[in-house]
């Protein structure tokens, strides 16, 4: 097969899935193994191609054969192919969890094609190599994710829904717009051909393009003082979606971040580097002042993205090698570990039936298993060692120390901090004391041990974030060199695997 | 061109203007014309008004390609507007009317902290008294 | 079988319109859709109740564009004329001879654009229909000239001419 | 080697799970599992003892993120041989204790489990060779002590006091982690070794770094001015108390300082930050000893103190002194967690530690009294204890360093002299006559010799080292050759001769007598306003306050408020640079205006504005349709026939759909309680209306590029095998595009369907409205409906 | 370019069918009544049909008779069904 | 001459499209501005389109023209009938009570 097949089918596979499922739609027994089975080819496929590109390759699709700049092409370069295949990891040990989670059956007939159709969403957005595809990508994944939010709670519960819809609509479209002004001025929505022609722009209008993509982008990443939807909106959901949400929505606006800004853009010296440090700065202490502020678990969770989102942006916004790969080996730990956190919240949620810090109590004692997954996860997120969240922080503050940028060095660590300190919030909230009994008459037990197996799953894959931290670090590195390089340069190449 | 510019942009601040409201009606029909507004800016980027784009046409053609670019922008944001008018029409059928009330959970932890900072600090162990429920 | 084969033609000559080209292939593909299309959609049953007349048809035409210009004429005067805030209609109500359903739904749609009579509304019963008449005072005109209309559609489609409505009574308003 | 610090550190791991899985059914089983990993590292370390003493430093080092810098690397030198044996034998005597303190009661698991895990953090800190490995210990340790303060996890006070605990030390932690890398990268050097071979070079960078570092050690030892939460974490079990708070992690922060003495020692901020902290951390801390009443809290301010003398005697340095501080090290932690257990098992006995109350308890249990006397004695430097041989040490190096170190004996002394001072307020305590009234609880005979031996073993070990300092003289002077030059064989004398130094003792010892002959059976007043017990627990209390506070400012749960800061955020950043340019350049592109566009323009503009202004629903949606309908016709003149075909069919469609939806609402809006005033909304929309237009104008102005357009028109017809290039391209060139239009399409059917078609018996149906406004005036005596005459 | 007789004629088309359009929206924004908003807007429509005529004219481009066509066809569904799902008595 | 004559129906076309929207005001009552909106607009669209029809002068364009013409004949009063239809059912009507036959 060739590899240049790879970076499409990562994205037709699970869309031939979601036809599938939805022709299934009245049989979830016949769905479920279908579902598995196209996120398992999703897996294979992305780690086939990170096999491919982890040493520094490109896999560069034209899509149709049309020539680069004309028609769409698909990149699938270090960066993309490692977020690919963490991507795949998780939705596939979240597509296990939901399995046992849902009980709806109006839920469970339409979760997995949409779901299937958020991967490929999730897919494209990270393979393309087209500004207007990208906005497609984006708009498959908020379609997806809008019906997926409302689905569960949508006929009760609309509001969470319509913060979400509204502001991510206008979002889009202002991506749109952005689109539309790059367009205008470079002729161009390729990306490759894009970062060769923005040299030739006027300073001030390159400078207000990308801030306009930093607003756009920001927006769907969630940053300061962008970031106040997120809260209001992620943890209505089923956990299980909440869990995707989390570990991956946000991430594909931080790529598109890390990509448009770094590669596409590059250091302009314009001072838009120096403002995303500021914004990553307040992103990372408001997000988790907020959490503090929170006494439910889902909620503190919630924060505690946008908070990490900071860390993410820092590392862009240093603009070196070391930051950027910090971003990367970030996001590399963050996806799995900050959806296995919503996965144990998922697990309470299945015993009591809330997660109310003020309603759990004493889950160390009656529910041991989950207590530990949470601390490894908890201890993993504030960036403790020896957990893989020690590892990407100490990238960060390694990046940022060698750049001389000590403060925003400080409110990382303030921020790590805080995180540590609004977790033990919920571990003394929800964990430690005499325990609550669970409710009358119990809640339905079926799937907990497919949920659990699902969590126990992501808890390997983040202790192998850890301890393969090294190799991970390089290949971090060798997608952060690729992206300093703006892709024009990178497309004469051609370059077919290596 | 100027004209459509300032065009896109009149319809853009109405839109704007009724986005800010709480009437989801008024918010749809903001979104909407933002839309609008938007795909109007993309038709102007692809270059000053020519032949449509047929093959043959005599003279120069317009720039296909932010009219492909948008009639694609037409369709999905005419998907996601249907998307939203179905939930306006599900807050209706909740509600009876349609506006958009605040965050509940919000208000609740924005006003906990009157309260907070007088009540709820806990009493602190006294000197000398082992809690006794340790062993 | 005649009709439908008409209808083929119509439809086929619809799709050449549509593509503005009169190619070989686009004719003979206007024909597939046309086939196509009555094969599958079932013919409405008023079909079989139609009868076209060539002559009166083209008389019924000619009555209807004349009316058509003289209503326009009409409102055109009443909408620059300074009793245009005073016009209130009136509607009547007025039934249908014809007993053919495609000839009657001619009728009522005929009448939206004739001198001062607009349908409003068909009663259930399918024959009744209501009509708005612009000006008060001349409702026995609109009779007669919605009567007219009806006699001359009834002559050039009904399939049966009713006894009551002989060509005998043919006087235009 | 590295199977070593394997065995060493798997030795833990397993012991702390074995013995949290065994705790709750077999207790006896439990203890000896949590004893093993102790006695395995004194073995391990006994074994390896004899190359050690022979000066020889044995690493060894695993790559773990190389790119990272970062590496797992050991050694095993004097000082760590040194804290490996204290920690390994405190903590065999601790478990046992333990196990007296909980009795058979299912607690005992998760507290053994949760101290042997800390003792595989703290072998692990100790051994440490490399920068981050040592910051990896470091934060294991906190992690583990957390989990140990919050043991008595029923008691809210215990869950705050080890968030307090958490708070600090992870505070000192992060500083650490800061200062470790800004070392590490000013020398490139990571291993602590290879550092004390280089030495750091100056500058702001590594000044910081060891600002950060000290900032660290502070939190961890409880110095000033992060004291506090040291007393608060008496809300732990005694044992817990007795192995972290005195005997190991709070040492954890000295170590440190040992540690980097040699690597740091010569750098400008060393000396005085490091002095001053431990000097103002002795006095203030010892004084805060004597206005304790509880016993535990008298302890843990005694602690903080004492680790206040040894900083400052490390701050100073100096080979004699580092000697002196090696055995004061040794010596406090004998005499200290003999004092918590003295405490704990007297707390077991008569449930209570206040000291005023005790009465009678040393009497009473004479392996008590035993235990208490002989471990105050030694930390009172009373002559013929260990504590006396030390800290003689200290004094007499300290008075060999030049003025500063005079100054500082001085201060040593003046410690001393509280230190003796609440040593006699304790053991008075319980010296006094028998409580007449029998004890509240009846305690097994066999649980209090389990709870009381510990404590004499440590006093009557204080007394024997005491007795024959020489024998710590292999591992203390190995300890010392590793952290500084040694001139000679280092060794600790029982008597120094009649010095300056004894003087100071001497001095100390009686000025202590004095203090507590004048303050009575009470504690001591306050000298200075000190904050109430638990400031970290307000610490907490107050971020939470801050966080509310901004939360409240910035998650205000409505959202006209979210979308008006996005906009915001949208006019200020991209605006500012384009509006500098537009003033600056003032370049806008000139193009002919043809005034069939003005006009069309003006007609939609003034339907957009409808839809703005009307109070009518209807009004509204259909305004919003010309406003559709007529763009149509602008694409229609720009020529761009597909768009405007697709825009009718979309307009009209979107038009159903609103009126479908919007049917069975109110015709009128009704007032908008809308938090943004009108003047603001419409502000902010005149800021993004010129900022869209501006920019498109802007960049359509800077095209610099042809477009592909010609291409497109060459390639369409061959290639793509279409005239209609629009066509072309949606079909094919950009087929992917168009798939995902689809896509998108059919998610938002499935959504409306899944919206409209569930649970319509979820909500109230609304009544149904009359399609005339109801504010029309409909007259029923005329024929239609009349119009409103204003 | 210069103006031929027919493109001054055919604007001058254009600007009136611009203000009937207009009047239209005015009506639209200014009715009371649902039902007159509905036949505002169609005639709104048919206006704007005859201005996409009259640019076919002028820039001889038979592409936006596509347009005639389909726009002739989905206005006419657009008043009706909206005329039916207005008239609420037949659907309550 | 061709020419003159298109321009004259595009003209009288869009003059009778004016008059329409003009009677949307001057009629005091919906059902006589569904007169105005069907007679002179549908007339003055025909012969708008025919005058197009003329201009462009091309076989494939008249047949557009023709269809688009014919639906709008067809549409439009079928439009103010469905319009009516929902007024009439919500407004109490007094009804002129001759009747024929």
């Amino acid at each position: 097969m060739s590899v240049e097949l790879l970076p499409p089918l990562l994205v037709v596979v699970p869309l031939i899935g979601a036809a599938v499922l939805l022709a299934l739609r009245g049989h979830v027994r016949l769905q479920q193994p279908v579902s598995i089975l196209v996120s398992t080819a999703q897996l294979v496929l992305a780690v086939l191609l990170l096999a491919e590109v982890y040493d520094g390759g490109v896999v560069r699709t034209l899509v149709g054969a049309w020539p680069a700049g004309i028609g769409i092409s698909l990149v699938g370069d270090p960066l993309a192919a490692i977020l690919v295949v963490v991507a795949s990891i998780t939705l596939l040990a979240v597509l296990v969890f939901a399995l046992g989670q849902l009980d709806d059956a109006e839920e469970k007939r339409y979760f997995h094609p949409l779901y299937q159709i958020l991967s490929a969403g999730i897919a494209l957005a990270f393979l393309t190599g087209d500004l207007f595809n990208l906005f497609v990508s984006f708009e498959i994944t908020l379609a997806a994710s809008y019906v997926l939010l409302l689905l569960a709670t949508g006929r009760r519960i609309i509001r969470p829904g319509i913060t979400y819809v509204v502001i991510n609509l206008l979002g889009s479209t202002l991506l749109l717009l952005a689109i539309a002004f790059i367009y205008a001025a470079t002729g161009t929505v390729d990306m490759a051909v894009l970062s060769e022609r923005v040299g030739d722009l006027p300073p001030y209008l390159s400078t207000a393009l990308r801030l306009l993509l930093v607003v756009v982008f920001g927006t769907k990443a969630a940053v300061f003082p962008l970031f106040n939807w997120l809260p209001d909106s992620y943890p209505t959901a089923p956990t299980a979606i909440t869990a995707v949400f989390a570990g991956l929505l946000t991430k594909i606006g931080v790529y598109a971040l890390i990509r448009t800004q770094a590669q596409v853009f590059g250091m302009a010296g314009d001072g838009a580097d120096g403002l995303l440090l500021w914004v990553a700065g307040l992103t990372m202490i408001v997000g988790v002042l907020g959490a503090l502020a929170q006494d439910d678990m889902k909620r503190i969770l919630s924060f505690h993205i946008i908070s990490q989102v900071g860390f993410m942006i820092m590392g862009l916004a240093l603009f070196s090698i070391a930051g950027l790969a910090g971003a990367v080996l970030y996001m590399v730990h963050h996806i799995p570990t900050k959806t296995a956190l919503f996965l144990v919240v998922g697990l309470v949620t299945k015993r009591h039936g809330t997660t109310s810090l003020k309603k759990v109590d004493g889950l160390i004692s009656s529910a041991p298993v989950v207590a530990g997954l949470f601390a490894v996860f908890a201890l993993s997120l504030s960036g403790l060692p020896p957990f893989s969240g020690f590892v990407a922080k100490l990238g960060l503050v390694q990046a940022g120390l060698a750049d001389g940028q000590g403060w925003i060095v400080g409110a990382s660590l303030v921020a790590s901090l805080l995180t540590m300190v609004s977790m033990t919030k919920v571990w003394n909230g929800m964990f430690l004391g005499a325990p609550t009994p669970e409710p009358e008459p119990p809640l339905p037990r079926d799937g907990l041990a497919l949920m659990t197996t699902a969590t126990v799953g992501v808890l390997a894959v983040t202790l192998a974030v850890s301890v393969a931290a090294g190799p991970l670090n390089d290949m971090a590195t060798v997608a952060a060199e690729h992206l300093m390089v703006p892709t024009g340069q990178t497309l004469d190449g051609e370059v077919a695997g290596r | 061109m100027i004209i459509e510019a300032v065009l896109a942009g009149v319809l853009i601040a109405v839109g704007v203007a009724q986005l800010l409201q709480r009437t989801l009606t008024r918010i749809v029909i903001g979104v909407a014309l933002i839309g609008q507004g938007a795909n109007l800016v993309l038709l102007v980027a692809g270059g000053p008004p020519a032949a449509p784009p047929l093959v043959g046409a005599e003279g120069p053609i317009s720039d296909p390609l932010p009219q492909a670019l948008a009639l694609t922008a037409i369709v999905i944001t005419f998907a996601m507007l249907g998307f939203l008018l179905a939930l306006a029409w599900r807050a209706a059928k909740l509600t009876g009317e349609d506006r958009v009330e605040d965050d509940i959970e919000d208000r609740r932890v924005a006003h906990a902290r009157e309260k907070g900072s007088t009540e709820s600090r806990p009493q602190l162990p006294r000197v000398g008294t082992t809690p006794k429920d340790d062993r | 079988m005649m009709r439908r084969g008409a209808l083929v033609i119509l439809l086929a000559g619809m799709w050449v319109a549509l593509w503005g080209d009169l190619a070989l292939g686009t004719v003979v593909a206007g024909l597939l859709a046309g086939l196509l299309v009555v094969a599958t959609v079932p013919v409405p049953a008023s079909d079989r109740q139609l009868t076209i007349r060539p002559v009166a048809a083209l008389a019924f035409v000619a009555t209807f564009a004349g009316m058509l210009i003289a209503s326009t004429w009409s409102v055109v005067r009443l909408v620059l004329s300074s009793r245009a805030g005073d016009a209130h209609g009136v509607l009547i109500a007025y039934e249908i001879a014809p007993e053919a359903y495609a000839v009657r739904t001619l009728i009522a749609h005929s009448v939206s654009l004739t001198p001062g009579t607009l349908t409003v509304d068909v009663q259930p019963d399918g024959r009744t229909l209501q009509v708005h008449v612009m000006d008060a005072d001349a409702v026995p005109a609109a009779r007669r000239s919605i009567s007219a209309l009806e006699s001359r559609a009834a002559r050039a489609f009904a399939p049966t001419l009713p006894p009551s409505d002989r060509p005998s009574d043919t006087e235009v308003a | 080697m590295i199977w070593f610090f394997v065995t060493l550190l798997t030795a833990h791991v397993i012991g702390a799970v074995l013995t949290a899985v065994l705790g709750t059914r077999l207790p006896r089983l439990a203890v000896a599992a949590a004893t093993i990993p102790h006695v395995v590292s004194i073995a391990l370390l006994a074994s390896k003892a004899p190359q050690v003493l022979d000066g020889e430093r044995l690493t060894a080092s695993v790559p773990w993120a190389p790119g990272l810098d970062l590496t797992l690397s050991f050694q095993l030198d004097g000082l760590a041989l040194m804290m490996g044996l204290l920690v390994a034998v405190a903590g065999i005597l601790v478990v046992l204790f333990a196990a007296g303190y909980t009795g058979r009661s299912g607690k005992m698991g998760p507290m053994l489990g949760g101290l042997v895990a800390f003792a595989g953090a703290m072998q692990m800190l100790v051994v440490a060779d490399d920068l981050l490995t040592l910051f990896l210990g470091w934060e294991l340790t906190s992690i583990a002590s957390f989990g140990l303060i919050g043991q008595t996890h029923h008691v809210t006070a215990a869950r705050d006091a080890a968030r307090q605990a958490l708070l600090v030390t992870g505070t000192g932690g992060l500083a650490l982690l800061a200062g470790l890398v800004l070392i590490g990268q000013a020398t490139d050097t990571w291993t602590l070794s290879a550092l004390a071979d280089t030495g750091v070079p100056g500058g702001a960078a590594v000044e910081a770094g060891v600002l950060l570092v000290v900032i660290g050690a502070a939190t961890k030892s409880a110095q000033f001015p992060f004291s506090t939460w040291l007393p608060g974490a008496m809300a732990a079990p005694t044992p817990v108390s007795a192995y972290l708070h005195s005997a190991t992690m709070v040492k954890a922060g000295v170590f440190l300082l040992l540690r980097m003495s040699p690597v740091l020692g010569d750098t400008q901020t060393w000396t005085p930050l490091v002095v001053s902290v431990g000097c103002v951390t002795l006095l203030t801390a010892g004084w805060r000893a004597l206005q304790a009443d509880d016993a535990k809290q008298l302890l843990a301010w005694s602690t903080v103190s004492q680790l206040g003398l040894l900083i400052t005697a490390i701050g100073v340095g100096g080979e004699e002194v580092l000697l002196g501080v090696l055995a004061l090290v040794v010596a406090h932690a004998l005499a200290k967690a003999g004092l918590f257990m003295v405490v704990g098992a007297a707390d077991v006995i008569t449930g209570t530690r206040d000291v005023r109350r005790l009465t009678g308890v040393w009497r009473r249990f004479p392996s008590l009294g035993i235990g208490v006397v002989a471990c105050g004695a030694s930390l009172s430097g009373i002559p013929l204890l260990a504590g006396f041989v030390a800290k003689e040490a200290v004094l007499e190096g300290l008075l060999h360093e030049g003025t500063l170190g005079t100054w500082m004996a001085v201060a040593v002394a003046a410690g001393s002299a509280l230190t003796v001072a609440y040593t006699l307020r304790l053991i008075r305590a319980g010296l006094g006559p028998v409580d007449p009234q029998p004890s509240r609880r009846a305690v097994d005979p066999v649980r209090v010799r389990l709870l009381a031996w510990p404590g004499a073993a440590l006093g009557v070990l204080s007394l024997a080292v005491g007795l024959a300092p020489g024998v710590q003289d292999g591992v203390v002077g190995t300890a010392l050759a590793s952290i500084s030059e040694v001139s000679e064989t280092p060794h600790l004398y029982i008597w120094h001769g009649f010095t300056v130094a004894l003087g100071l003792s001497t001095l100390a010892i009686g000025g202590g007598f004095l203090v507590i002959r004048l303050l009575g059976t009470g504690h001591a007043p306050r000298l200075w306003p000190t904050p109430p017990e638990g400031t970290f627990t307000d610490g907490v209390h107050l971020l939470g306050d801050l966080a509310r506070r901004m939360s409240r400012i910035t998650q205000s749960g409505s959202l006209p408020i979210y979308l008006a800061t996005m906009l915001a955020v949208l006019i200020v950043l991209p605006g500012v640079p384009l509006v500098a340019a537009a003033v600056i350049e003032g370049s806008v592109p000139g193009s002919v205006v043809r005034p069939g566009d003005v006009l069309l323009a003006l007609a939609i503009a003034a339907a957009a504005v409808v839809t703005a202004r009307t109070e009518r629903r209807f009004a509204a949606i259909m305004s919003l349709g010309a406003v559709g309908f007529g763009i149509a016709l602008v694409f229609v003149r720009w020529g761009a026939p597909d768009l405007a075909l697709t825009q009718m069919v979309v307009e009209t469609l979107g038009l159903l759909l609103f009126v479908l939806a919007l049917r069975d609402l109110p015709r009128r809006f009704g007032p908008d309680p809308a938090l943004l005033s009108p003047a603001l909304r419409w502000i902010l929309a005149a800021g993004v209306g010129s900022l869209v237009t501006t920019f498109t104008l802007v960049a359509s102005a800077a095209r610099t590029a042809t477009p592909p357009s010609a291409q497109l028109a060459a390639l369409a017809e061959p290639d793509g095998g279409g005239k209609n290039i629009v066509n072309v391209i949606l079909t094919d060139i950009r087929a992917l595009d168009t798939l995902g239009e689809i896509t998108v399409l059919l998610v938002a059917a499935i959504g409306i369907a899944v919206m409209v078609t569930t649970g319509r018996d979820t909500g109230p149906s609304l009544p149904v409205e009359e399609v005339v406004d109801s504010d029309a005036p409909a007259d029923p005596t005329t024929t239609g409906v009349m119009e409103e005459t204003r | 370019m210069e103006l031929t007789p027919f493109d001054v004629v055919t604007g001058v088309a254009l600007l009136i069918q611009t203000i009937a359009a207009g009047l239209c929206v005015a009506k639209i924004a200014s009715s009371r009544q649902l039902a007159t908003r509905i036949v505002a807007l169609d005639l709104l429509l048919a206006i704007i049909l005859g201005g996409v005529a009259i640019i076919s004219a002028r820039t001889g481009v038979t592409a936006y008779l596509d347009v005639l066509v389909v726009g002739a066809l989905v206005t006419f569904i657009g008043s009706v069904v909206a005329s039916r799902l207005l008239d609420t008595e037949e659907t309550a | 001459m061709n020419e003159i004559v298109a321009a004259g129906l595009i003209l009288l076309g869009s003059l009778l499209a004016l008059v329409a929207a003009v009677g949307l005001f001057r009629l005091p009552e919906v059902f006589g501005r569904m007169h105005a909106a069907t007679k002179p607009a549908v007339l003055g669209l025909l012969l708008l389109l025919g005058g197009v029809a003329l201009e462009l002068d091309e076989w494939s364009a008249t047949a557009r023209i023709v269809l688009a013409g014919g639906l709008q004949l067809f549409t439009a009063p079928v439009a103010m009938h469905v319009v009516g239809r929902a007024v009439g059912r919500v407004v109490p009507v007094r009804h002129e009570d001759t009747l024929r036959h």
